[in-house]
């Protein structure tokens, strides 16, 4: 399984890519871990003539909580993810996902904003973005814009992502006092893609009553999917 | 593989105008995302090309369409097609019976039985994806044919 | 399209000028003649094509070579060059950790990188940290028991340091 | 047990020495096929089809060719011209080596792209474009034998419907008779589904013809490598490749497990290719190639028990249909053509029994390999252990004493068996006593009364399976009529020291320590000082090969009779040295000395020096051996597996808690290795049971052709095996050993199935077959729910 021919760019800046997009237009396709993107071309399904490989610009590895919200760069590793302590004290329903998504190796490489950006409803993540209505930042032709998650799943492989279009940053609101949440997956073997996956998160008040609550599903429709009566009740 | 959708929708224009696009091979196949016809070789048979783009992935089938059935009386019509992957990768076949009714409340409700047979590299590599795609496919269609229809009953009016 | 790269590969610098799509797993294979990286399912599913790049494990086959410019790998070949063994595998020799060959660079190599982040792991963990690599020989017993023995000499390596 | 009768350090049988041949496979030193780069080698990528069933029209090369690096483009109308188009599969069936006008399968073999590089040939595979008619693809084996279905193979001459063959054994009428008149009968049809072995390593060759020599060399993937040298010598003699000229190597094998047993098309075409460029040709296939290459089981057995009330087994009757593809390319001996399936009476002591199967051509890839098993063990234990525990639960009698109460019996070996025969030994009870002391079954009876007391689903499974390997004796086995024996060479160096070869080849099961074990037990020259060299024809005596665990009972028994010729002339030797009659010698491990003066003796490396620098006058010098061995009869190893489940009601879940495995392989040259052996087994067990299955929707497509789909177990699913051991030395082994590394895989599907439908009787599901998967229990729960 070798993939097709293709011209390979590497991108040093957000700008450098974006304008490297613009001259390759339709047929070139950023990529960042790959891992979604580069098993589809050996396969062949995928036959981009440029590649823009994102991976090498700096600045887009970290994990923060600034302001109100926990900050995600998209170049961030699961693994990075999977080791952060931050992530292991505060936001276990992401140790819970990434623990079940491919295996190590594979999340050596694979990013965060690459699971999501890729648009694939079998991927984890974004059935989390949607549990903890987390909010996509991405950079453009016209600069940057924040699309909640709510409006960033269009269909199938597709996204609110123009094609020149970078996920540079996720942002989720910050972890309160008494919130938490977790991921379940059904998988035929570790690793696998998800049969369906189910994310929660939920805020409780001082006394202990649910206040916010948000269920993302996995794998259920081509896209992922909010169960709204879910969190109605 | 073999996929099978049975799915309804109602739209509010009058069962003239909506039959009247159902039978138009232009028409109709205008709004099923990613087909182009090429030709007509005679008047139920069409030559054309079914492209599908889904990010980064995409496949092109040479087509042959055919209205196998167009049934007045009852308001249904059977069309079906069938594609070879340009890259003889595999084929597909697709079998579309609609059915037209009025409702009381105005406007009609159409039901469609789709069913999909996949051969080749897509079957063996890409199950997981079929379902999902031909779901999404009709919903496309559904989308693109209300929009059709609104338009042609706006540009009447 | 042609790249010219250069990346150190087990402790030596190496140039070479490669097409876009190479895969990095070919690159090491056919242009670097290591052939202990093996190739097994083409889908980043086995982990018998698993090296260390910038001292973590990844899978070869879904690696361009032309991204691996100014990385840092090690291979198999590299783990021990002085024809020693690690005490990763001399764990999985005296364990009896392999059988066939054919997985266990990868294997060895990603159980290396699994005691980085865990130096004392419990049974599960070491079950799940060598997940993406299959073992079709073994039954992955005496893989689990060679993890178990070259952590508790790692450590020992490391406390007389 | 086994007492060890030398040293660690001499190493013979019983002691665990570590792996000689480990070295070089952690420092990424082995060999495999794939790693083999000849001076201007060209690669080959094949064009496969994307359709079951289809006509080829047109197959245009001109735009591969137009690619620079692709130097050919070869069809089946380019291999006809040399009668090469077609060959002989293992079962004296036919199969194509490329077609010239219908494709059979999906992903059949279309033709081939020869280029400079892997990335240009793959390429160039992309650019041929053929024109296929398609054609409605004959799936499923039952509509197979419908009147008016499709025949499938009208190439074969007299062959009017898609029947293969009609095999039975044992008496129908009595069994039938008996099965009609009994107090209890459970029937059941039993589906073991098509698997592939998946050695991580996949199959390939490297092929270099010498157009000035004549000479072929083949690198190739294979468990086998003489019986395929007279292969391509029987397909290609006629075109100059005669079997002197033939050399194959098998290099380090990345896993065999059966499936590099036979000869695939592309090995063929490779060969082909290097004859007519003369230069060398490497191909690789890739993992979906692979899976779709070959295949394992896919029985489908009707199964019916027959018992009196208290459980006393009368009779057992088995028909089964076997789908095997377009060709039938079973790896079996020739009069064995459902190969040792009629060991499916188990375990168990009674008269009547009969077994009958048809084959089946289907619009499938060909196959029928063994999955790590002797020639169809795997789908006769699997019957017949289900049908006992059926029994069981039909009757309400605990499983495990349901079979002490059926058991043959220690004194009654050997044991004629209802289909023919002859167990050699075992002691069923005390394997079983020792399975369930091992895992604690009452404990776990207890415990699971208590569960289902609380609505929890737990299962206690149970399989005691007997096995049938080591294939000859030559009298009643052979391949394509080459007699199955096997072989051993040894030459005993000046100093002492030893090189040995074999007929077999290891694909991983550590033939390099075990054989110098074996030496070194019979001649005290220590396994350290013996080097073992198996699978190049050009070196190693003529042998049928590793597979159906034969290398034990055959080579192994080879290496003990070559080596004991060995000592009956050092004696002579050591008479000659001493000055005494040979009568006056007597040999101790490793050493000769004079009957009641051991302190007058000569060691083994004493007696080796002098076979080249002072032997008796008249002696013919050396100190060599040969010995091809005829086993008398096949070895029998059997095993009792536990296997402790709980399954979660509402996902179906199924977690297995705890698996015991007690095997009986007879004697044990390496404990270590037979454990680890065992362990693999037990993975390539739960592996079938639970995950995979090669999935073929209605119109021939594999929907699961990577291993994205293809379940292979990880460290995750694989459980934490515990094992253990009885002995009952083969009588007629030299060495009493037996063989072991598919006993696990045979015996572990059962009792993993054993015991989920055990978890789940309560619920009254009284059967499902395998893969059991979490997704089957829950649509099994759901079903009997709406009950």
């Amino acid at each position: 399984m070798i993939p097709s021919n293709f011209s390979y760019h590497k991108a040093t800046s957000i700008k450098d890519a974006i304008a490297l997009s613009q001259t390759h237009g339709e047929e070139a396709k950023y990529m960042s871990g790959g891992h979604s993107l580069l098993p589809m071309m050996k396969l062949r399904f995928a036959s981009p003539e440029h590649i823009i490989d994102i991976s090498k610009i700096d600045g887009l590895s970290y994990i923060k909580e600034e302001g109100d919200f926990l900050k995600l760069g998209a170049l961030t590793t699961q693994s990075e993810m999977e080791y952060s302590p931050l992530i292991k004290q505060k936001y276990a329903i992401f140790s819970d996902a990434i623990k079940l998504t491919a295996d190590p190796s594979v999340r050596n490489v694979g990013t965060i904003g690459g699971n999501i950006a890729h648009g694939d409803a079998a991927n984890d993540q974004p059935a989390l973005m949607l549990a903890m209505r987390a909010t996509i930042i991405a950079e453009g032709l016209n600069g940057q814009k924040s699309i909640p998650i709510d409006e960033f799943f269009h269909g199938f492989y597709m996204t609110a992502l123009e094609p020149s279009d970078i996920l540079i940053e996720i942002q989720v609101p910050k972890a309160k006092n008494r919130s938490g949440g977790a991921y379940h997956k059904v998988e035929r073997k570790v690793g696998d893609y998800a049969t369906a996956g189910v994310a929660v998160h939920v805020e409780l008040d001082d006394s202990g009553i649910c206040q916010e609550i948000g269920i993302g599903l996995t794998n259920v429709s081509a896209v992922p999917m909010r169960l709204d009566r879910g969190e109605d009740i | 593989m073999k996929t099978n959708l049975t799915k309804s929708f109602e739209v509010p224009q009058s069962t003239e105008l909506v039959w009247s696009h159902l039978i138009d091979p232009e028409k109709i196949m205008d709004c099923v995302p990613g087909v182009s016809i090429d030709e007509k070789v005679d008047d139920n048979h069409y030559k054309g090309k079914v492209g599908m783009k889904f990010g980064p992935m995409g496949v092109e089938y040479d087509a042959d369409i055919f209205y196998n059935e167009i049934d007045v009386e009852n308001k249904k019509i059977i069309l079906s097609g069938n594609g070879v992957d340009s890259k003889g990768k595999g084929n597909a076949e697709m079998k579309m019976t609609i059915t037209i009714t009025e409702l009381d409340a105005g406007g009609v409700k159409l039901d469609a039985i789709m069913d999909i047979t996949i051969n080749g590299k897509i079957a063996q590599f890409g199950s997981r994806l079929v379902d999902t795609v031909s779901e999404q496919l009709f919903k496309q269609f559904v989308s693109n044919f209300s929009k059709k229809l609104a338009a042609a009953e706006t540009a009447a009016s | 399209m042609k790249h010219t790269i250069t990346m150190t590969i087990n402790g030596e610098s190496v140039t070479a000028e490669v097409d876009s799509r190479l895969l990095l797993v070919h690159f090491i294979r056919e242009n670097l003649d290591l052939t202990g990286t093996h190739i097994g399912c083409d889908t980043s599913n086995c982990g018998a094509c698993t090296i260390m790049l910038n001292g973590h494990s990844i899978k070869s086959c879904t690696y361009l070579a032309v991204r691996a410019d100014g990385a840092e790998i090690t291979t198999i070949e590299g783990i021990s060059p002085d024809g020693t063994n690690h005490p990763m595998q001399q764990a999985f020799h005296d364990q009896h950790g392999l059988h066939c060959g054919f997985c266990t660079p990868g294997m060895v190599i990603r159980s290396i990188d699994l005691l980085k982040n865990n130096p004392n792991p419990t049974e599960e963990e070491i079950r799940w940290g060598i997940s993406g690599n299959l073992c079709r020989c073994t039954g992955y017993n005496n893989i689990v028991k060679a993890v178990q023995q070259a952590a508790k000499e790692m450590q020992k390596e490391s406390q007389s340091v | 047990m086994f007492k060890c009768k030398t040293s660690p350090e001499v190493g013979g049988m019983g002691h665990s020495v570590k792996r000689k041949e480990d070295a070089r496979f952690l420092h990424g030193k082995g060999t495999y096929v794939d790693d083999v780069k000849l001076p201007g080698q060209l690669t080959m990528v094949m064009v496969r089809s994307p359709y079951a069933y289809a006509k080829i029209k047109n197959i245009n090369k001109e735009k591969a060719l137009a690619i620079p690096g692709v130097l050919a483009v070869i069809t089946g109308y380019d291999l006809a011209e040399y009668n090469l188009h077609w060959m002989p599969t293992l079962l004296s069936d036919t199969q194509m080596v490329l077609p010239t006008d219908t494709i059979m399968h999906q992903s059949q073999e279309v033709c081939a792209v020869i280029a400079t590089d892997r990335y240009i040939a793959v390429d160039g595979a992309e650019a041929v474009e053929v024109d296929y008619e398609p054609m409605k693809a004959l799936v499923d084996p039952y509509k197979a034998l419908d009147e008016g279905a499709p025949l499938l193979r009208p190439d074969k001459e007299g062959q009017k419907d898609n029947q293969i063959y009609h095999w039975e054994k044992g008496d129908r009428e009595k069994t039938d008779e008996v099965i009609a008149k009994a107090d209890v009968v459970v029937k059941e049809r039993i589906y073991l589904p098509r698997i592939h072995v998946a050695s991580i390593e996949t199959c390939g060759c490297v092929a270099s013809y010498d157009k000035d020599t004549e000479k072929l060399k083949v690198y190739l993937t294979t468990q086998a490598p003489h019986a395929i040298r007279t292969i391509i010598a029987l397909v290609a003699g006629h075109i100059g490749l005669s079997e002197e000229k033939i050399r194959i190597i098998a290099p380090d094998i990345g896993g065999g497990f059966g499936g590099k047993v036979p000869m695939y098309p592309s090995y063929v075409v490779a060969i082909a290719a290097s004859f007519l460029i003369g230069k060398p040709v490497k191909w690789i296939e890739d993992r979906s190639e692979n899976l779709v290459n070959g295949f394992a089981r896919d029985y489908h057995m009707d199964c019916e028990l027959a018992a009196t009330k208290d459980g006393k087994i009368q009779a057992f009757k088995v028909s089964t249909l076997a789908d095997h593809g377009y060709t039938d390319s079973s790896a079996n001996p020739s009069k064995y053509p459902t190969g040792m399936f009629s060991i499916c009476t188990g375990s168990y002591d009674y008269e009547h029994a009969f077994a009958e199967l048809d084959a089946v051509y289907t619009n499938k890839a060909p196959g029928g390999v063994a999955y790590r098993c002797s020639f169809r063990v795997t789908e006769a234990v699997h019957a017949i252990e289900r049908m006992v525990d059926k029994l069981a639960a039909e009757i309400g009698k605990d499983p495990a004493q349901l079979r002490f109460e059926n058991f043959i019996k220690k004194e009654q070996f050997p044991y004629a068996s209802p289909l023919g025969w002859s167990y050699d030994s075992g002691d069923y009870k005390a394997t079983l006593e020792k399975a369930m002391d091992m895992i604690g079954y009452d404990k776990y009876k207890k415990e699971q009364a208590e569960k289902r007391a609380q609505g929890k689903l737990m299962g206690i499974g149970i399989c005691t399976f007997t096995e049938v390997v080591g294939a000859g004796p030559s009298k009643d086995f052979d391949i394509l009529g080459i007699a199955m024996f096997d072989s051993a060479e040894i030459r005993v160096h000046p100093t002492g020291k030893a090189l040995a070869r074999f007929g077999t080849k290891s694909q991983g099961q550590g033939h390099e320590t075990t054989y110098a074990q074996i030496l070194a037990e019979e001649l005290g020259i220590p396994y350290t000082d013996i080097e073992v060299e198996e699978g190049d024809t050009d070196t190693a005596p003529y042998g049928l090969g590793t597979y159906a665990s034969r290398s034990t009972p055959t080579a192994g028994a080879a290496a003990a009779m070559a080596a004991r010729k060995l000592k009956a002339k050092g004696k002579k030797i050591a008479a000659y040295l001493l000055e005494v009659s040979e009568e006056d010698i007597e040999w101790e491990v490793g050493k000769y000395f004079v009957k009641g003066a051991p302190e007058k003796s000569k060691t083994i490396q004493d007696v080796a020096f002098a076979a080249y620098t002072n032997f008796p006058p008249g002696m013919e010098p050396g100190f060599e051996a040969t010995h091809y061995y005829d086993p008398p009869n096949l070895t029998f190893p059997n095993g009792a597996y536990i296997c402790v489940v709980e399954v979660e009601e509402e996902t179906g879940a199924i977690d297995v808690k705890r698996f015991v495995a007690i095997d009986d392989c007879g004697n044990i040259i390496n404990p270590m290795i037979v454990e680890g052996q065992v362990h693999g087994g037990l993975t390539q067990g739960i592996a079938p049971a639970m995950y995979e299955g090669i999935v073929y929707d209605d119109e021939g497509n594999v929907l699961n052709g990577t291993f994205m789909d293809y379940l292979v177990p990880t460290a995750v699913e694989s459980p934490h095996w515990e094992t253990g051991h009885t002995i009952t030395p083969s009588p007629h082994h030299p060495l009493g050993a037996k063989g072991v590394a598919e006993s696990p895989t045979v015996g572990a599907p059962p009792a993993i199935a054993n015991a989920i439908i055990d978890a789940l009787a309560p619920l009254g599901i009284k059967h499902l077959d395998i893969p059991i998967t979490p997704a089957k229990v829950w649509e099994a729960i759901q079903a009997h729910k709406k009950k």
